[in-house]
């Protein structure tokens, strides 16, 4: 098991969740509040029915 | 001339969605509204040309150099998401109009298909640095045509009288089958 | 009886492919022929029981804060080591999946059932979805395949996937009639649409019947 | 205190999943390894004799296309040459391409040269290539000196001969 394996895991798994909780805390701008959470995989459930959807519908009534 | 070759290839005839199938949950999942297809394509052109160029330097001047060849595929997967975090986090701050435009795609981006795809792709392939981003920047742009053509028709689907069954879903599938298929057509071209 | 139900689910309720409409980019790409399909269900259902099993014994001590980032580095270390498992023991049905073993990471049933089951429920509830999805995937992509080989190359054949020359069974009866349309990229789109459609007319027949039994 | 925690749970998480990796690619490496060079085994032994142990290199070969794949040949961990395996179009056409073995030593010269498939030259001419007179032609010679083709097969000696300067060219670009 060479140690640069364990350096490099350290290395890239370190740099991912620092920028995974900077992203979280950074404050969503005003106005985009209701965009629901579409993280991950649930993304054709996301996009068709989430508050994105929402605002298609609005523009279409 | 072998770049623009390469170019075209990846951007129409081996394009990413219709033959090489790497981003089919986005296509299908894409709002039906073709501004939004251009946003989502404007985000995923950005991450998945830094990402080509990143994880190509990674492999070759990081992985090969301390033989840890194995660790290939989780350290693409940590840096595209890394990438999609920065860009997030990025928009937030500085311009909270086009995080409005785009800012629902990004968390979508680490589970595409298309650029952990691409950055394989680029390995095996043997490209060098050049290569590398010129397919970076390729396959993106070959994917927001193919989700922009795709948004125009589906909002025509919508008022077209499709049999019950084959609302919604299957349709799409349908349309993005006779789409492979012109794609397949200037299979030749490269 | 519950934990049955969990099982059954995922086979035909959740079906992955047909119902929740996860994991296609795998699905078409790969159902060229049956032995294909099969060797990749068997690589979904490993890395699915597996990754369900060690998140669901560490959804306690994961912090939630971190917890999307921890799946994807567990899922990430877990493909690779099939992946180096396959390129060493079954190398025929390596090179025919090509990259679509790595690209098991970033497909959603994988994170998805680890997001909304494992790191909710038990050890043996999480193992039983596992499995249920497994094979639920599995049957998706071997009905897929099954339609894609039979009209693309006229025939069906079915090949061992540990040990390539070992035929299972195999047989081409009617290959001069043989649409070679559907062994292609469009074929996929076109099978897995039709499929998708026979079954939501099943569910609007099944539908309009209940309510014509509620009108009577 | 909370990014104390963090850190520490990362570090175990890494530490794990590095741990698994390098064990199991330990475990599947060498037998990946062999399977890769299984296919040309019996031919690199008859050039290396002495009992090394050959290795399939990973390398960029697209911009040559007569070499298909290299191998690297070392006794004891230090590298002894490398062996090129050329596929190149003779008289009998690119469909039945001359496929050979050429082999480079690290003391500067040629070490070895096996065809391991000509079926498409035709007999007596082409099939030269295969002959001890050719060999005798290359093999012992320094790398970088220039091999004359056999008179009466010139379309399909310089075809291998332009095979072998190709794999001279990558080995002083690589592994001089």
């Amino acid at each position: 098991m060479s140690i640069w394996a364990f350096v490099w895991m350290a290395a890239l798994v370190a740099v991912f969740i620092g920028t995974y909780l900077m992203n979280k805390h950074t404050p969503k701008p005003e106005g985009c509040e209701d965009m629901s959470e579409c993280g991950g995989c649930n993304n054709i459930a996301c996009t068709h029915h989430s508050a994105h959807h929402e605002d298609e519908d609005k523009d279409e009534h | 001339m072998e770049l623009v070759s390469l170019f075209i290839g990846l951007t129409f005839v081996n394009n990413v969605v219709l033959s090489k199938f790497y981003a089919v949950c986005p296509l299908l999942g894409v709002s039906k509204k073709p501004k939004n297809a251009l946003n989502m394509g404007y985000a995923v052109t950005f991450v998945i040309f830094v990402a080509s160029i990143v994880t190509w330097l990674l492999y070759n001047y990081v992985l090969v150099k301390l033989e840890i060849t194995y660790l290939d595929l989780i350290t693409f997967i940590l840096v595209i998401a890394s990438l999609v975090q920065f860009v997030e986090m990025f928009l937030k701050k500085t311009s909270p109009d086009i995080y409005k435009a785009m800012g629902v795609y990004l968390p979508l981006i680490t589970t595409n298909c298309a650029v952990l795809g691409v950055a394989l792709d680029n390995i095996s392939a043997g490209y060098n640095l050049i290569e590398a981003a010129v397919a970076g920047l390729a396959v993106p742009i070959g994917f927001t045509i193919v989700i922009y053509v795709f948004a125009t028709i589906r909002e025509r689907l919508d008022i077209a009288n499709v049999p019950e069954s084959f609302k919604g879903t299957p349709i799409a599938l349908i349309t993005a089958g006779i789409m492979a298929c012109a794609i397949a057509g200037i299979a030749g071209l490269v | 009886m519950k934990k049955f139900d969990i099982f059954k689910k995922g086979l035909f309720i959740e079906n992955p492919i047909f119902v929740l409409l996860l994991g296609l980019c795998s699905a078409l790409a790969i159902t060229t022929s049956l032995t294909n399909a099969l060797g990749m269900g068997m690589a979904v259902i490993c890395v699915l029981i597996m990754s369900n099993v060690i998140i669901s014994l560490l959804r306690n001590i994961i912090p939630n804060e971190i917890r999307i980032p921890v799946f994807i580095v567990i899922i990430a270390t877990l493909v690779k080591c099939v992946q180096m498992i396959m390129n060493a023991y079954t190398p025929a049905l390596y090179e025919s999946l090509g990259v679509f073993i790595p690209l098991i990471v970033v497909n959603c049933i994988i994170l998805g059932r680890a997001e909304s089951f494992a790191s909710k429920n038990g050890v043996v509830d999480s193992f039983l979805d596992a499995l249920g999805m497994g094979l639920g995937y599995t049957f998706a992509v071997l009905v897929i395949s099954f339609f894609r080989e039979l009209i693309g190359t006229g025939g069906l054949s079915l090949f061992n996937p540990f040990d390539a020359s070992q035929v299972i069974f195999q047989f081409s009866a009617f290959s001069e009639y043989a649409v070679s349309l559907f062994t292609q990229p469009a074929g996929a789109f076109i099978t897995l649409g039709c499929i998708l459609a026979f079954i939501q007319f099943l569910k609007v027949r099944k539908e309009k019947k209940a309510k014509n039994a509620e009108v009577k | 205190m909370k990014i104390l925690k963090l850190a520490l749970f990362l570090a175990v998480v890494a530490g794990l999943s590095g741990a698994a990796l390098s064990s199991v690619y330990e475990m599947t490496d060498p037998v990946i390894q062999e399977a890769k060079i299984a296919s040309e085994k019996e031919n690199l032994v008859k050039i290396y004799t002495s009992g090394e142990e050959f290795k399939a290199v990973e390398t960029n070969l697209s911009d040559y296309p007569a070499l298909q794949a290299v191998y690297e040949a070392s006794s004891g961990g230090s590298v002894k040459g490398y062996v090129y395996k050329c596929s190149v179009t003779g008289y009998g056409g690119a469909s039945t391409p001359i496929v050979y073995l050429i082999a480079l030593d690290k003391d500067g010269t040629y070490k070895g040269y096996e065809v391991i498939d000509a079926s498409g030259e035709t007999n007596g001419f082409g099939s030269k290539v295969k002959d001890q007179p050719f060999k005798d032609g290359i093999v012992g010679k320094n790398i970088g000196d220039s091999i004359d083709t056999i008179s009466g097969a010139t379309i399909s000696s310089s075809a291998v001969v332009d095979g072998i300067e190709q794999a001279t060219q990558h080995y002083e670009e690589n592994f001089k």
